[in-house]
């Protein structure tokens, strides 16, 4: 990465002193400095709950600081609103969706600065749509119609508009937190080619990701937090991905991926010709018990819609055999009932009830397990629940604080603790540690081994290719709603799987 | 783990040819135009049967019938658009009739019905502060202000006003060639709120506000000031309401109005608004304007004995949105 | 067809007449609208088309402007609790057909026939009954129904006061409405009660309020000290003077008699008789007297 | 690691902001407690100033008052917390107390009280079907219903029925000690409903449902049987209200309980009820109710004239939810 940072003559662009945040009894951030030069990619960095969404939140206005001062390009800013930040130039992509469901993608993007005519006051939806296009296109994103109300896409497709509506204009700052995490293949490469040329026209780029090849791809200084306070920032030549991780973790992590070896066994669930008008059709393909099988693909390529389909969330036609009886859920609730459980990639539209306690999210589908003649045994639930919440990791100011107030990487967690408390024989995992932290990230996977050790039938649908490459025994790849692809643990390379997942070769793997 | 065998290749394969869900989707489909067909076909035998259905007389009742309701509706709807609801609509249509028909006895028309508009749009203003400003819940804020707005137009004048004036009524009396006067102006007032809706930066704004507050905020949107303005047009269209149907019956009176409020909502939600908010149109409103006022218009023309006419009213509420939103 | 009424026309074709309720919201109302239609049934062939304006005017006047298109003979106004509603009126006297307007005489438009009670002099014939119940002297409440019927109400008040003010009666008014319910005057008089623990009558604007307030009085353990009078002659009420309770009178306001009335009046008119302009229906005074008199026990109100 | 300033500066800065935000931040804790404040003076007041508001027939009073609309509150909560609403309690009210009244001519109460509240529970049934099964916004579905049933009691009587029965009558009007039997079982339901909302899955199951229900549906749990049993529940309350009431007052009207949905409604809201579904309490709902009460009880003590009441109402109500706020 070579790249000019200005000279030292011209004052940061950005300097953060001494932010300190607390939420009631969480204290967030602890007196952290953060200085960014202008033309500058800056990752952050830490564990889930260390406090980067909230110090971005505080330099986007979003939330008020309790402690410190910022100065933008030299001159000391409050930024009281979000409306100041973005006058200060600042853009923001958050880690939680800020779209409006039911507009349409254009206006999304141009979100308060709609083209109009007369004062100002009447809409050119002709430009709009135009500069709406102009912009996704500029990031070389491939969203079809920017008049599709944005409750109709995916998620990856989401996050794109959500990332054209930042870069819109030249910003001066920008931040992404988490613009990764449902991206793949093609769309991060394109990402991050207009994050660099956003940085060499001079805007200072702020970073945050837990995938940490993704932080040395692209940054050139990374700050690292832990529990709200400032470890340290370092030059990305002066540090490789371990030293990285012992700054963020504390320790060493060894190998994030456990060994396994899979027996080959009889499939527990047969998929054949699975098809949903429009969306994908004639999946076929087994999953055996003790197996883990990876699914991947770009973004749309209808991943979500299959195991959606299979989790019976979806209506489709077709034939699955689950365990030598025909398998055909008329809903999420049969196929919990056959022992097939999926974890939703959308965990705040599908996954999460946000105001509900920790408590009451992990054991809604569990209920089963804690009460007796629908009474809630309180202390089964506690005891459960809280085990749960240690097996996976999750940091909560208590049992009964509302999901809402945990940091995006433990909602996450919450969500897969969720599935893991319910058990089930085949799981569905679409895309299950979006946001998660590598320490805990290597703990899900230690457990979705075990999991798999223990019989049960594993899909992993992901994104991230050295999740893929490094969890599955058998990869299947999907394209435009088809499976295109079968490899063997042993076959996969990440230039196969993107060939397969892009179209470049035709299926040449069994 | 499972020690049965696999299926046969061939087994699945012959699995797979059966179509699963393709019957039940059939009989959805199917299902869903039973509603539509019911209603269409109620209007139809309503204009054979009836001679007076399709009569320029009953139809331009019908409009007569419903431009309160219309243009209280259509206020209404930028409310529940900004994820908001008002439910003091029906007071300050009285506040617009009674102070209306008190300035006519004293200033000419052109200044006196302003005046009351500006009064009804003040009390808009009101629940604007109450929810943009306080932060009440508009449901709470609106009952309340429902409550003290009634109260303040009794305080006002107990007794029913009469206006010496009839100009303003012989306006709102009169008829464009067969069609009413008034049912121009609504058509306009629709028109006006369908442009502002979807051609303004204000109004994309309201949209955006019912549909993720946050949002908006975070776009640097002012959002206290589109809310305040959403109540301010509510309560335009209320005091509006007011001085047209204080003029057409002939006199102002202080209880006027009670339960309009729950009449504007249904007209939104049938024509599709979510009560959530950032979802609605205005010709989905005009359309439930319309449903509402047609199926009061067929069971009176059928001299349905009052009693049935509220079961049937409610039965054909239910027909009418699921024959629409199966449609949709 | 011959027809078995007084003064009906001659011509076989079947005669339509119009009731436009202002609202059938409760029995005093729906009384008077079936007793139109029952009276009807003596002329074998008139057709009464009723609507119901749900309490709003607006409503009534396009009720009104519907039964002017289904061209009605005549039309019977029942204008429940408003005051007014010259438009209708005014649309009824530009289609030339006759208006009789039964128990609310509306202001502001001209009509053919009126035939209703005199409020205030029912309430100054309770206040008289009362005056002499209670020797002159004591406390007592008022329970006013409400604004949606305020005019009536008031002349009834108003009557009472004209006989009570000045003498040794002391007079408390509730603060809020009783609605005109069994279920606002019950509520009225608990709360009258804790404020009040030496009344010694009341009065309320109609009969079904009064019936929650003694029910309020017994729970108090006070029904041998209080005495309750009201407005209207309400079937159940009528019971409860014929028992002897502390249900001491009620003015009569007929809806029965009002509703025939009102319909014999319009089949006068469309005879192309000569009728009065307007007549007031006598109300006595129902007591323990002559409560058998009067009570019913199939009526409807 | 990154330079620092001086360190004098730097400290000067971070205390000139401390006491800023402190200062702000008492400010805003002041504020906070003003309407609070104002409320338990007004009360203390009420207390002080009139010997009548702490007597017992007048503490009594304000629970015999409020236990309608307590019950009402009560099944609407959960209908609220479900995301629906329901518009129909106040035609169910009557629907119960013209039923009851009849049957109670006929059979013994500790058959027709059931019996009524049964019917009731159907109506409840009808509500949910209509949103869980047919999917309509439960707006228009109760708004459809409260028309209908409303017909359906004047079909079924027109006039008011007086029952011949006394037992259940006076049971109704009986005091345990010095507490009205009908408090004590109101506050039963409350403590019912409270443990059946916090402690059983079906609770649970009904809070998330409001919170988000694609969640719910996801998680293996059936949506609409629990959508089905919160308007169940809402009608059985309005049906008890309904029987208790029409006891209380010793005479069924069919015209009972216009209206009594909205005071319902605002009493959830004013506890802390989202009508967005997911959040409120029981707690909330019962501090709601009395509120409610309160204010009508104290505006009647001293003897407020009646529109001047429904001013003050709506302010108190306006006051009373920002002291809620601010406390939370
Ligand atoms: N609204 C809130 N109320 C209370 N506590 C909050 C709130 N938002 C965040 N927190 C707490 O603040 C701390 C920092 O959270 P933050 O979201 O900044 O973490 P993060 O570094 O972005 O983590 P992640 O990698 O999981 O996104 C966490 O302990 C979290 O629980
Ligand atoms: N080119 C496209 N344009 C617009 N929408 C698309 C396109 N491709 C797919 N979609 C939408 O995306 C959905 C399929 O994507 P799905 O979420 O199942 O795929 P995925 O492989 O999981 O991708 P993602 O990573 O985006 O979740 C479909 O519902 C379809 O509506
Ligand atoms: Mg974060
Ligand atoms: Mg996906």
């Amino acid at each position: 990465m070579s790249q000019a940072v200005a000279p030292a003559s011209v004052p940061p662009r950005l300097e953060m002193r001494g932010i300190s945040k607390r939420y009631d009894a969480t204290i967030a951030l602890r007196a952290v400095d953060l200085v960014m030069q202008p033309g500058e990619v800056h990752a952050l960095a830490g564990e889930n709950g260390a406090g980067k969404s909230t110090l971005i939140k505080v330099l986007a206005g979003a939330v008020g600081r309790d402690a410190g001062t910022i100065k933008i390009d030299g001159s000391e800013t409050e930024l009281p609103s979000p409306h100041a930040a973005r006058q200060a130039g600042i853009r923001v992509v958050y880690q939680e969706f800020s779209l409006v469901p039911h507009l349409s993608v254009a206006e999304n993007i141009l979100l308060g600065q709609l083209p109009s005519r007369a004062a100002g006051v009447w809409i050119d939806w002709k430009a709009a749509a135009r500069r709406a296009s102009a912009a996704l296109e500029s990031l070389g994103f491939d969203v079809p119609d920017v008049r599709r109300p944005v409750a109709s896409l995916p998620v990856s497709q989401r996050q794109m508009v959500e990332i054209a509506k930042a870069m819109l204009q030249q910003p001066r700052i920008l931040v992404l937190d988490e613009p990764s995490a449902v991206l793949s293949g093609g769309d991060l490469d394109r990402l991050f080619s207009a994050v660099r040329s956003l940085r060499d026209a001079g805007t200072s780029v702020l970073y945050v990701s837990h995938r940490l090849d993704e932080v040395f791809q692209i940054a050139t200084r990374i700050t690292v937090l832990k529990d709200g306070a400032l470890v340290g920032t370092v030059d990305a030549s002066a540090i490789d991905q371990p030293g990285l991780v012992r700054m963020m973790v504390g320790r060493e992590l060894a190998e994030i991926y456990p060994r396994r070896s899979a027996t080959p066994a009889d499939p527990l669930l047969q998929v054949r010709g699975l098809s949903r008008p429009g969306v994908f059709s004639d999946v076929s393909f087994d999953l055996a018990p003790g197996e883990v099988v990876g699914v991947f693909g770009l973004v749309g390529s209808g991943r979500t819609d299959v195991v959606r389909a299979i989790f019976g969330a979806d209506r489709s036609t077709g034939a699955m055999v689950l365990d030598g009886q025909t398998y055909r859920p008329r809903s999420p609730g049969d196929a919990l009932s056959r022992g097939v459980a999926m974890l939703s990639e959308d965990r705040a539209r599908d996954g999460l009830i946000l105001q509900m306690s920790l408590r009451d999210n992990m054991s809604l589908p569990s209920f089963s397990r804690m009460s007796r003649y629908g009474l809630i045994s309180r202390l089964q639930q506690t005891v459960l629940v809280r085990d749960e919440m240690a097996e996976v990791g999750v940091r909560a100011p208590s049992i009964d604080a509302p999901v809402r107030r945990l940091s995006g990487g433990n909602q996450q967690k919450v969500v897969v603790g969720k599935w893991l408390l319910r058990g089930a024989r085949v799981l569905l995992l679409d895309e299950p540690t979006r946001g998660v932290d590598v320490g805990a990230k290597a703990e899900i996977y230690r457990i979705i081994a075990t999991l798999a050790e223990r019989g049960k039938a594993i899909l992993l649908v992901s994104s991230e290719l050295p999740e893929i490459l490094g969890m599955s025994d058998r990869i299947l790849v999907m394209r435009g709603g088809r499976l295109v692809g079968e490899f063997a643990r042993s076959e996969a390379t990440e230039e196969r799987l993107l060939a397969a997942a892009a179209g470049v070769v035709e299926e040449d793997a069994a | 783990m499972s020690s049965h065998p696999a299926l046969t290749e061939r087994a699945l394969s012959v699995l797979a040819r059966q179509v699963g869900t393709a019957r039940s989707e059939w009989r959805r489909r199917w299902l869903s135009y039973v509603p539509t067909v019911a209603f269409v076909v109620l209007a139809t035998f309503a204009a054979v049967t009836s001679d007076a259905f399709l009569s320029q007389g009953n139809l331009s009742n019908l409009f007569k019938q419903i431009f309160t309701n219309g243009l209280i509706s259509l206020g209404m709807l930028v409310v529940i658009l900004s994820a908001g609801i008002d439910l003091s609509v029906g007071a300050t249509v009285a506040l617009a009739g009674i102070v209306a028909a008190g300035l006519l006895n004293m200033l000419p028309w052109p200044i006196a019905i302003p005046l009351a508009v500006a009064v009804a749009t003040v009390a808009g203003g009101l629940n604007g502060t109450l929810v943009a400003w306080f932060r009440l819940p508009p449901f709470v804020a609106t009952l309340a202000t429902m409550s003290a707005i009634r109260g303040f137009v009794y305080v006002v004048s107990e007794t029913p006003i009469t206006p010496n004036e009839s100009a303003f009524r012989q306006l709102v009396a009169s008829n464009v060639g067969p069609v009413p006067t008034v049912a121009i102006f609504m058509v306009g007032c629709f028109l006006l709120v369908s442009f502002f809706l979807r051609q303004t930066t204000m109004g994309r704004a309201i949209y955006a506000i019912g549909g993720n507050e946050e949002a908006v905020r975070l776009a640097g949107i002012n959002v206290r000031a589109h809310v305040m303005l959403a109540y301010l047009i509510s309560g335009m269209f209320a005091g509006l309401a007011g001085v047209i149907l204080a003029s057409r019956v002939g006199i102002a009176q202080p209880s006027v109005g009670a339960g309009f409020e729950l009449d504007a909502i249904a007209a939104c939600v049938i024509g599709g608004a979510s009560l959530a908010g950032g979802r609605g149109s205005v010709r989905g409103t005009f359309a439930g304007v319309l449903l509402l006022g047609l199926i009061s218009n067929l069971l009176n023309l059928y001299s349905v004995q009052a009693y049935y006419q509220q079961i049937f009213k409610g039965a054909l509420i239910v027909l009418a949105v699921l024959a629409r939103r199966r449609e949709g | 067809s011959s027809s078995s009424g007084t003064a009906a026309p001659t011509t076989a074709k079947t005669i339509k007449i119009g009731m436009a309720n202002l609202t059938l919201c409760c029995a005093y109302f729906i009384g008077m609208s079936n007793a139109v239609q029952d009276e009807a049934k003596n002329y074998s062939n008139v057709q009464i088309i009723a609507t119901d304006g749900g309490g709003d005017v607006a409503k009534l006047t396009s009720d009104i402007e519907d039964l002017i298109s289904k061209k009605v003979d005549g039309i019977i106004i029942s204008g429940g609790p408003i005051e007014a509603a010259p438009a209708a009126l005014d649309d009824i006297k530009k289609a030339g057909i006759p208006v009789v307007m039964v128990d609310r005489k509306l202001k502001g438009g001209d009509y053919t026939s009126w035939i209703g009670p005199d409020n205030y002099a029912i309430g100054q014939e309770v206040g008289d009954f009362l005056k002499t119940k209670l020797n002159g002297t004591g406390k007592l409440a008022v329970i006013r129904g409400g604004p949606a019927d305020n005019s009536i109400g008031s002349d009834r008040t108003s009557g009472l006061h004209s006989k009570l003010d000045g003498t040794g009666i002391t007079i408390v008014t509730y603060s809020d409405w009783g609605s005109w319910s069994t279920d606002g005057g019950k509520k009225a008089m608990e709360d009258l009660l804790a404020a009040n623990p030496d009344l010694s009558a009341v009065f309320c604007e109609n009969d079904s309020m009064c019936l929650g307030a003694q029910s309020a009085i017994a729970d108090a353990g006070k029904s041998s000290s209080i005495v309750v009078a009201a407005v209207d002659g309400q079937k159940e009420a009528l019971k409860e003077i014929l028992d002897g309770t502390n249900y001491v009178a009620t003015g009569r306001n007929n809806a029965d008699q009002i509703g025939r009335a009102g319909l014999n009046r319009m089949m006068g008119i469309l005879a192309g008789g000569s009728v009065p302009h307007d007549t007031v229906l006598p109300s006595p005074l129902i007591t323990k007297d002559n409560a058998v008199k009067f009570y019913d026990a199939n009526s409807t109100f």
